[in-house]
């Protein structure tokens, strides 16, 4: 299944491929034939992905086959071992967390994850975390803090889950803890956006010293199709929503929210997984050198100050 | 926005000729009765008849809670600027010069300092009716620096929550002052000051996913809404009615969510004697930032 | 309604207020008579109480009309403020917590409350304490730290709830939790146990300085009735394992789980809670004195101590 | 206790004519194969069949989780008394000596040190075959001083709980014990050294509501009763019955209350992974005892 704009390129891809079965059948020599065809592929497939509307961005951030957290998980850590619960609500799947080894030290990663197919979809809740979740982050941040732990989080969400339970049991005020909780840390903390970030529910597990995000992901206070709902009345208009809201990766590093982008292969992290988790873990790694440099006072210094400064007003006459 | 409702209908039999806003009749929301404008609005916006909780306005509110002549003015020397050179139906800069137009404050916001019941405190209050209470960059950072500045001089803090939400128009600017209004709380805990939240109707999404809901007191005015997603996204989300009462003061103090609910006439002798009783044994020692192990 | 052992006394209670209403209807002067009855009355109701069997004692803790949590809080303290809700689970009626005065000093109460009557014992559970109970005193802890109140517990419960949701939701987690978090209260912590001290649910909030007892107060690792049912098979045996368990004032102090007896007016609290309620709070205040002398360290050092070194064994050959 | 089921009955036409108890052929309580007794033992005390999980015996419960010729065992030098003249059906003292002529330790307890994986640890392992493995003066003590001396020693912390609660018989000195085993980890907590509790079938009451749910990582062997009140007692409280699975390990980390579910097999790697990773990147700078403000 690819995405709309995908169409051409899946269909040059197509040509070659024939054409390679073609000469190979024929026995004729076409090698400089395809060549240039497949230049012409690359080039199709940069201008694509430089001209991305935003509304398509958010189709690749969501893209079916994009890695997502437990993709990260196994191949970027070693030694994972998942603790499950919130000693207090429950287990929520939306929100896996664990211990593990990575470049020598001791980690513990947290990772939205919103699955892989439809069966999985459903067990995670496609990654919307109940306030179940939400407290399994606090409880790590605690552990990590206590064992002296970096955090690491993996961002995949539309957001929150709005229902019924979640309100009773206090989902505003978890994801405020959360983002609390975080900002207390005593540890090096680093976010990446991998695909969504949604809302409060992802800002609560991206309280970090450095947010990174994916070339095609995507950052926002509220989905575009919530937001063209609210705004135009009217859903069918997210693409003008996802417009407005300059929710993408460069938007996002001009506004200073994201501290570094991090490239994905051409034709997006769907279309190369292995190379997109190559790129994540190489970035946090240079990341988590940096600030391993810092004590506890400067690690607390440096976030507060990364989030202080954040917003754009005037002084008024 | 509370606003519109009081023009509602008017007291169809009223004999005297005050045609002034402030003269009308209006039908209480709560107990139907008719009821005189003024009256409500000399009786701290509440229904005389059925104690119903109009919304205030934010000068109503501060002089409620602030003694006389006390209050010194902090926010309004920035406002809000079109980061992202947003469009909807209208541009951001329209909204906010319409908002402005019709308003005293620069943004949805009204912070200051004060004695209340002698004690000294800062304020910080939102305004529902400036562009739905959002919080964009300068509420977030009037918040900030006013939780700042109260630990600075060694102030209680208090808020009151009306919004609903994030300013979407500011996209994730908006959405970063969740952390930085939270995390400006920190200066209040390292010296042991107060945070008292008054959560007042309504209260959603960033907001109440904030700062407002990490008060070392949380009490909230009987019946407001106090939700993370509205009752609407949640309906729209799994498709049945909610239950009644669903999202207000007393489902979240029965939820464990609140300390109490409280009384707008008893508001201010609460909240004294909370920061009373918060502050007599303080002693001036500045606590480490540890946490917890 | 009367215990069974105050018959006697009731009787020859009854008898003094007809002899009394015999002589001014008559005119006569029986001054002297009933004065020889009230000095035997006094001496019935202390020999009485003097000897009062375990069980019977275990019937004066539970009696109606002896003073509750609330009694003592609406009496002994000032400007008392309840503070609701455990932010979690919900909100406990069967603990009441709030921030109040006592002797010039802001202080934070907890009480367990069984009710005063059938109304209010359902809708406090009869004292039996649920999870969210026990976050809720945890979130006091915490609050009393950060504002350096001293904590006040009154300890009056069977036991905490067992039920399907209070297993769902971590009882025995909570309990421990709770007992932890008293545990490293940095600031001086005084339990009354005012009626029944009911297993793990009563220790989750005594885990203090000092640990005071009413004298018909018990304290006990489990109810009579269900220690009965487990080693006696019959539960009508509760009178036999009351006795075993030597769950009295008299018996916990002498095994030093106890710190101080608060002596009832004569014939028990319920015969006159003012007394009770006088001497609890001059108790209180006494030992609040004392504790108000030690700084934080000193504090967590003699709580650890205190509880350190309660057990008894021998070494082995 | 568990030994009981053991010999519940034989396998009718076994040829061989080994009498001695390992040679008997048992049903299994989970898939009621006919097993013999010693592929059991020799299998962790699992089911070769099944992989129902036995109730073990704290010696091979030591063996399997520590590092051969590494232990050293700390516990017992103390043993019970009879604080209270405590008399039910028998005397207490009966029912110690009637335990201990049985046992090879004086009470229900066994600590001491050893190697994990090459990791210095201690270890506390209770007997539930002994008095239903109750904690009084002794069990608390050992279990205090073993949570101590592994904080002064700098070693990890383990427990491996299975108790019916507390130990009736020594009254509220054993309700004491919770305090003080919970008290003793904070020596631990201060030295950022590991807890790891192990839960294992049964666990409830005293044990359960103290030091056994406070492990910096939970878990539990699989299908284990966990409870803080049993079964039956709830079942006598609500007059209904228990839905299937109610307080089993699987139960607990559906609810949040585990890290994880451990079969015995992957136990001891589990936790050394554990000890591992916590320990990696340890400093000795001792933190303060600071609570969160
Ligand atoms: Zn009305
Ligand atoms: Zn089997």
């Amino acid at each position: 299944m690819s995405l709309q704009f995908e169409k051409p390129i899946d269909d040059l891809e197509d040509k070659i491929v024939d054409m390679r079965k073609y000469a190979e059948e024929q026995g004729m020599d076409l090698y400089e034939e395809i060549g240039l065809l497949e230049k012409r592929l690359k080039r199709l497939k940069k201008e694509s992905f430089e001209n991305l509307t935003r509304w398509q961005r958010v189709h690749v951030a969501r893209a079916a086959g994009r890695p997502t957290g437990l993709d990260y998980i196994d191949k970027i850590f070693t030694n994972f071992n998942e603790l499950h619960g919130d000693r207090a609500l429950g287990e929520d799947p939306a929100l896996i967390s664990g211990i593990a080894e990575f470049n020598d030290q001791s980690v513990m990663v947290l990772a939205q994850q919103k699955g892989r197919d439809t069966k999985e979809n459903i067990h995670r809740n496609f990654g919307m975390m109940h306030p179940s979740g939400y407290r399994k982050a606090i409880r790590m941040f605690a552990l990590a803090d206590k064992f002296k732990l970096p955090v690491i989080t993996l961002v995949d969400t539309i957001g929150a889950y709005p229902g019924i339970a979640a309100e009773e049991r206090g989902q505003a005020l978890v994801i405020a803890e959360s983002i609390q909780r975080m900002s207390e840390l005593t540890v090096p903390a680093i976010t990446v956006v991998i695909g969504e970030g949604g809302s409060g529910g992802a800002l609560a597990i991206a309280v970090a010293n450095k947010v990174l995000i994916l070339e095609n992901s995507i950052y926002s206070v509220i989905s575009p199709e919530s937001c063209a709902a609210i705004l135009w009345r009217d859903a069918a208009e997210a693409e003008k929503a996802a417009e407005a809201l300059k929710l993408t990766a460069k938007d996002l590093l001009e506004l200073d929210i994201v501290d570094r982008i991090i490239e994905e292969p051409l034709g997006g992290a769907h279309k190369d997984p292995q190379a997109a988790i190559d790129s994540v873990a190489k970035a946090i790694k240079e990341e988590l050198i940096e600030l391993n440099k810092l004590d506890q006072a400067e690690l607390l210094q440096q976030r507060y100050e990364r989030f202080r400064k954040l917003g754009k007003f005037q002084e008024m006459a | 926005m509370a606003l519109d409702r009081w023009f509602r209908r008017k007291k169809p039999n009223r004999k005297d000729d005050d045609k002034s806003p402030s003269g009308l009749w209006i039908k209480c929301d709560s107990c139907e009765n008719q009821v005189y404008r003024k009256d409500i609005i000399a009786n701290l916006h509440l229904c005389p008849d059925c104690n119903h909780h109009y919304r205030m306005p934010v000068d109503d509110r501060m002089e409620m809670l602030i003694d006389e002549d006390s209050f010194e003015q902090w926010s309004g020397t920035i406002g809000p600027v079109d980061p992202l050179g947003f469009v909807d139906l209208k541009t951001y800069p329209e909204r906010i010069k319409a908002a402005q137009d019709s308003h005293k404050y620069p943004d949805a916001i009204l912070t200051g300092a004060g004695l209340l019941d002698n004690q000294r405190v800062a304020i910080a209050i939102m305004d529902f009716s400036f562009n739905g209470g959002s919080m964009g960059s300068v509420v977030g950072e009037e918040i900030a620096r006013a939780a700042e500045r109260a630990a600075e001089e060694e102030r209680a803090f208090i808020t009151v929550a009306a919004s609903g939400g994030a300013r979407m128009q500011e996209g994730a600017l908006s959405l970063m002052q969740m952390a930085k209004t939270t995390m400006s709380l920190a200066a209040l805990a390292s010296k042991r000051l107060p945070f008292i939240s008054i959560l007042t109707d309504p209260t959603s999404g960033g907001t109440t996913a904030s700062f407002a809901t990490l008060g070392d007191i949380i009490v909230a005015e009987p019946k407001a809404l106090i939700a993370f997603a509205g009752p609407r996204v949640i309906e729209q989300t799994i498709k049945q009615e909610l239950p009644e009462g669903f999202q207000r003061s007393e489902f979240l103090l029965n939820n464990g969510m609140l300390d109490d609910v409280i009384n707008r006439k008893e508001l201010k002798q609460k909240i004294s004697k909370y920061i009373n009783l918060l502050l007599a044994n303080r002693t001036t020692i500045k606590v480490k930032h540890v946490p917890a192990i």
